[in-house]
């Protein structure tokens, strides 16, 4: 791995509660690196269809097409995406980024 | 302020004497409480407790939800029914229950299906409302009863190991639940209680929070979770708060041009009914 | 999992479907709760939740100590007792209301003060020990049977809007009451809820959450509070995590080179007696 | 005040809880700067009882002498102190301190 090519990864907590986590391996936290310049949540997302949820067959529970299925919130270190730039924020070294399946049972 | 004048009786001052010692609740929380009235939709695994404490703290007046009966596999959670109620209506069961606690308290019992015919009648009548149901079709028409009627919502939710627990439509910045989620989850991806089980404890903890919400809602004392999301993973023993937006302008019901200004039918809105059971996990 | 041989009724799988679901508890979960004794020290504001989701949840044999009775002034906070059971044991009014709620469970009263001479004798019984007490003196003491018998043991604790939790002696690092606070406080220095109040919620979150750790311990399934304390502040809804020290190898109790080797008179250790009331406080 | 004066200031949070925020004026969090050299949290003490605690006449529910009294627990930034260096552990900017006096009720 070249230093230009490290220079473009981005190292990022992926984070899965309330019920997604059982889509990516029943982990709650997984630590990933992910390469492109001035990586946004969306390019996240598409990773993520084609890295952590790859062999998933129930991708529906947490993405609908390429975006967040409804019922599903977003954060990027504890704050609410909508606070950000949605699918446009751009994460930096270290960000936290949340999925949290909103629960409906009492 | 203990010999200041109030307008608590002798018997309630020596009722609550333990928590009018506490510094920022004190005989004003008290008399707030006492002269409040607040409304439990779902005498479930979070009604429970939330009702127990809210009665046990002497909310005057309790109004509480549920078309449901007592069954069996609902005790280990639900700890405001007993097994000798099995197959009478959660709202007459949990009733005799706080009045056993508390018999100084009203208690009114809406042993009703909430729809959009009925929840406005109802609510009105209170003065914050508590979401302890157990679908989205159902927290939809209570975030919209709650907006028309511009009461505070204090909205719990579980399921297996997890609890959330926020407080909508408390300040002008405050969101509701539709600002948070405008389009609601398709009906076959929700899971719950009777699919994916919960634990006694999760409900516990988030009814206990609940109330304790609404009392700091009531007494005006305590920065309310209004604005903000208590995420609780009990395997891990995780509490994370997280920041949620503000009021959305676009909002359909608590935005400045509302497409929704009267109750709609939710079980339409959601695409499923709010009586779906789970049949094949009866018979167990 | 539903269909491998196991040891549950019928009756059980039907009373305790809804978290024989649960993913990381289920039917090995259960076989676990239900073969399994816990001891509750105290039938106060943090023992009624804690036992009253143990009772659910199916806890084979509940143990209860408490030697006092029940006040009017406990049911603001105390919600497993009722207001006909004024006067009463708690003990045996807090039993009632497990067995109303779940009567195919054991439950054993100790109407005892619980000394020097008692601890031992009831501790032995039980698997798991809950504190749920209220003084300094009794911490002491519970913490020293647990660590002589070898029991982990779950701590609570509560006054005002804040509450505390940690579980102790529960693996070879994690540390006891003892090692945290080798020095008792002196005593005119500890406000108990007589003097400082206590919010009933507080107690409701903190006692559910006690439940938790007990049914993560017995069943062996997710992280304990062990080596971390929760910081519970309800004013502010602030939940914080802090690691504690481990074990210490200086302890007077669990370390390696022990001075107490016995059970010791805590009321002299600590400067007070377990009984001191606040008695300007009780003619309120 | 000279840039050298100020480059030996540490700038903290105190934090108080479990009922010693009474003594503080009824304040949990505290954002203090305290000058010295290699600031240690006996330091931290003693500029407590100079400044925060002057005029409070129960000290002695959080200090007994110069020392935290027992069932006093003191943390850095969510860790024991007795993880750290007790007493002597070096304080640097931005630090989180703090004051829980434990609860025994229920
Ligand atoms: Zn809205
Ligand atoms: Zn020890």
């Amino acid at each position: 791995q070249s230093e230009s090519e490290r220079m473009t990864e981005t190292s990022l907590t992926l984070e899965f509660t309330g019920g997604s986590e059982f889509l990516v391996g029943n982990q709650k936290m997984h630590q990933v690196s992910i390469s492109g310049e001035e990586l946004t949540i969306r390019s996240v997302l598409i990773w993520l269809k084609e890295n952590l949820l790859k062999n998933c067959d129930r991708i529906d529970l947490l993405l609908e097409g390429d975006a967040v299925r409804p019922g599903v919130l977003v954060l990027v270190n504890d704050t609410d995406w909508e606070l950000l730039d949605e699918e446009k924020t751009v994460l930096k070294n270290g960000d936290r980024v949340t999925f949290i399946s909103t629960l409906h049972g009492g | 302020t203990m010999h200041a004048p109030h307008s608590l009786s002798k018997e309630q001052v020596g009722r609550y004497s333990r928590q009018l010692l506490v510094a920022d609740f004190g005989v004003t929380g008290q008399e707030r409480l006492s002269s409040s009235s607040v409304l439990i939709v779902g005498a479930g695994g979070l009604g429970c407790p939330c009702a127990t404490y809210l009665a046990a703290a002497g909310v005057g007046t309790i109004g509480i939800v549920d078309f449901d009966t007592v069954s069996l596999d609902n005790l280990h959670r639900q700890v405001g029914h007993k097994e000798k109620n099995v197959g009478k209506k959660k709202t007459e069961s949990l009733r005799d229950s706080l009045h056993e606690l508390n018999s100084s308290i009203h208690i009114n019992c809406h042993s009703v299906v909430l729809d959009r015919h009925s929840a406005l009648e109802i609510f009105k009548g209170y003065d914050v409302i508590v979401d302890c149901s157990d679908n989205p079709s159902t927290r939809y028409l209570i975030n919209d009863a709650s907006i028309l009627l511009n009461k505070p919502l204090v909205s719990g939710s579980a399921l297996r190991w997890e609890g959330q627990l926020t407080v909508y439509n408390y300040g002008e910045r405050c969101p509701c639940y539709r600002c948070v989620f405008p389009v609601p989850p398709s009906p076959h991806l929700v899971t719950n209680c009777a699919e994916g089980g919960v634990l006694g404890p999760i409900v516990g903890t988030m009814g206990s929070l609940q109330a304790l919400e609404v009392i700091k809602i009531i007494s005006q004392s305590g920065a309310t979770y209004a604005g903000r999301l208590l995420l609780f993973d009990g395997q891990s023993g995780k509490m994370t708060t997280v920041n949620l937006r503000e009021r959305s302008p676009k909002c359909a019901v608590c935005g400045p041009h509302p497409t929704v200004t009267e109750l709609i039918d939710y079980d339409v809105f959601c695409g499923s009914g709010v009586h779906d059971k789970t049949p094949d996990l009866k018979v167990l």
